[in-house]
């Protein structure tokens, strides 16, 4: 099952390598952090002490928030006082 | 069995993602990128039993280091490898 | 592994009916967040833009998550002793924040596309992609 | 030229990757690591001698407590240094960019962050306390520590978050952390035994040699995870706002 996550994983780095945004490619990357939770808990049960693996699961659930806020953040809060005036000019989106 | 599939499959999804990470444009998406690297390191790192340093890399990989390299990348003028 | 525990829960069910369900229900629980992520994996790669693709990969990587992580809990529920009943208890907490902050980080992550003007695609230029038969043009 | 680098990159991987094969076997139990006399020492001693169940946690903060200590300095350095050198002198550069944050705090996201926050303050609470039985200890737990601090200042903003943890606090508390390591390895050191001889604290406190050991180890874990919870967090107040403090990232 672990080995099966870890394989379904390849479509999503192929989206992380071909995607046509920035924003594909760091969507890809919470999907993968996400399932990081889910490997490492399947990795205890191999080595049958699930009770010590479950606490990385818990490490990795509550801090893969920080990452998308940072970059949410970085993309949509604040611009440079000089670059403010003008505006920019919309894009359309590439078919 | 099982293990040794982990092995095989998380080594070569590393490789993968460390290629990727220098082969991106933007420098954004590479310090996220690195992300995935970290995530993967510390699977390894648990797959091979070191248990403590799995632990570390995971709170450093997931809440510090994306947020620190972002930081710096938004200080910078230069925000894409042209 | 799925064959190892599915072999497991039926050579012991005769001594623990009760065990054998938790179990079975717990095994289908990993099989539909699998058919679950499938799904996510095939969005991710077949949707035409960005939108789309954050609907896939929001929605079904919550989900199978959740369903993963709460199949695995019940698994684990070997003698029904305390040390397992804090395993479930712990893994339900994995599955309720990955239920809060995953949501919301997707939230923000469409949020930032929208006011960095990524803009989805309209009507027009969805006839024009079915036109060149669904192919994206070259970047 | 670019060919030549990347001929020349294969090569050394290549060569990387056949000198791998000398490497003992994965798991190999007589491969030099796992044999030598050292880790053979402290897999029979530590639970007799510290009563501490998680080996890497007793060789870490009791065995090679000196080590450790110093760590925590470096960490404490180079949040120093960071602080120091964004901060710089006037005529350093010019500061021809001023950023203006012009935001309104995301209702979904700050509150989720409200909520999770708190959990992520007893989660670093129960890694630095079960450092002992469980992987963890006190950088794990001060990390996750400053990432919940991180969490306040990305969703509202640097300002908030200076309110709760001042900067002039956050190094007062690292060094406080640095303090209370070395003033255990002092009191050990006062009390007859060398510096960081956690077993003298023995004769104080009512406890058994061994368990004075483990009491210690868990009052240094709490030392490094004031050290780290300070500096990451002013790591972050300082890389994002470029040393200003205010309007950052």
């Amino acid at each position: 099952m672990g080995a099966s996550l870890l394989v379904l994983m390849i479509p999503i780095l192929y989206r992380i390598i071909m995607g046509p945004t920035g924003f594909d490619r760091i969507l890809g990357v919470n999907v993968i952090g996400t399932k990081t939770a889910v490997i490492l808990v399947i990795i205890g049960t191999l080595f049958d002490r699930v009770d010590m693996f479950v606490d990385f699961a818990i490490a990795y659930a509550l801090l893969n928030f920080v990452g998308a806020i940072v970059v949410s953040r970085y993309f949509n809060r604040t611009v440079p006082l000089q670059e403010m005036e003008k505006p920019k000019p919309r894009r359309r989106a590439k078919v | 069995m099982g293990l040794e599939l982990f092995n095989t499959l998380i080594l070569s999804l590393l490789v993968v993602v460390a290629v990727l990470s220098l082969w991106v444009r933007d420098l954004v998406v590479s310090a996220v990128v690195f992300g995935i690297y970290s995530f993967l390191m510390c699977l390894l790192w648990a797959e091979m039993g070191a248990v403590d340093v799995a632990f570390t890399e995971a709170t450093v990989g997931a809440g510090v280091s994306t947020v620190v390299l972002i930081a710096t990348v938004f200080n910078l003028k230069r925000k894409a490898k042209d | 592994m799925i064959e190892t525990i599915a072999s497991a829960a039926l050579s012991e069910s005769a001594n623990s009916p009760g065990w054998f369900l938790v179990h079975s229900i717990g095994v289908g629980m990993g099989i539909l967040g699998l058919v679950f992520f499938l799904g996510t994996a095939v969005g991710m790669v077949r949707f035409p833009d960005f939108y789309t693709r954050m609907h896939a990969a929001g929605k079904g990587d919550t989900l199978s998550t959740m369903l993963m992580l709460a199949g695995f809990g019940l698994v684990m529920m070997e003698d029904f002793s305390a040390g397992s009943w804090l395993l479930l208890l712990k893994i339900l907490g994995i599955v309720l924040f990955i239920f809060i902050t995953t949501p919301s980080s997707s939230h923000a992550l469409m949020r930032a596309a929208f006011e960095d003007d990524e803009m989805p695609l309209g009507e027009k230029d969805l006839k024009k992609l079915r036109k060149r038969g669904g192919k994206p043009s070259a970047r | 030229m670019k060919r030549t680098a990347f001929i020349l990159v294969l090569l050394i991987g290549l060569l990387l990757a056949w000198a791998a094969r000398d490497f003992p076997a994965w798991g190999d139990p007589h491969s030099p690591a796992s044999s030598s006399a050292v880790s053979s020492h402290f897999i029979a001693n530590t639970g007799v001698d510290t009563e501490v169940p998680n080996m890497v946690t007793a060789v870490l903060a009791d065995y090679r407590g000196f080590d450790t200590m110093f760590e925590t300095v470096v960490v404490f350095i180079a949040g120093l240094a960071v602080f120091s050198i964004l901060r710089g002198g006037p005529n350093r550069r010019t500061r021809d960019r001023e950023f203006v944050v012009d935001f309104e705090p995301d209702l979904i996201v700050t509150n989720t962050v409200r909520l999770i926050v708190p959990v992520i303050q007893i989660f670093a609470l129960y890694v630095l306390a079960h450092g002992h039985v469980s992987p963890g200890g006190g950088f794990q737990g001060g990390v996750a520590m400053g990432a919940s601090f991180i969490l306040i200042a990305l969703s509202w903003d640097l300002k908030t978050a200076l309110a709760r943890f001042p900067i002039e606090r956050c190094f007062t508390v690292a060094a406080l952390g640095i303090v209370i390591y070395a003033g255990i390895g002092l009191l050990s050191m006062f009390l007859g035994g060398e510096f960081l001889d956690y077993a003298h604290l023995a004769k104080v406190f009512p406890v058994s040699p061994e368990m004075a050991r483990y009491h210690a180890m868990l009052g240094v874990e709490i030392g490094v995870g004031f050290t780290v919870t300070a500096i990451m967090f002013a790591l972050y107040a300082g890389l994002s706002t470029d040393g200003r403090m205010r309007d950052g990232l």
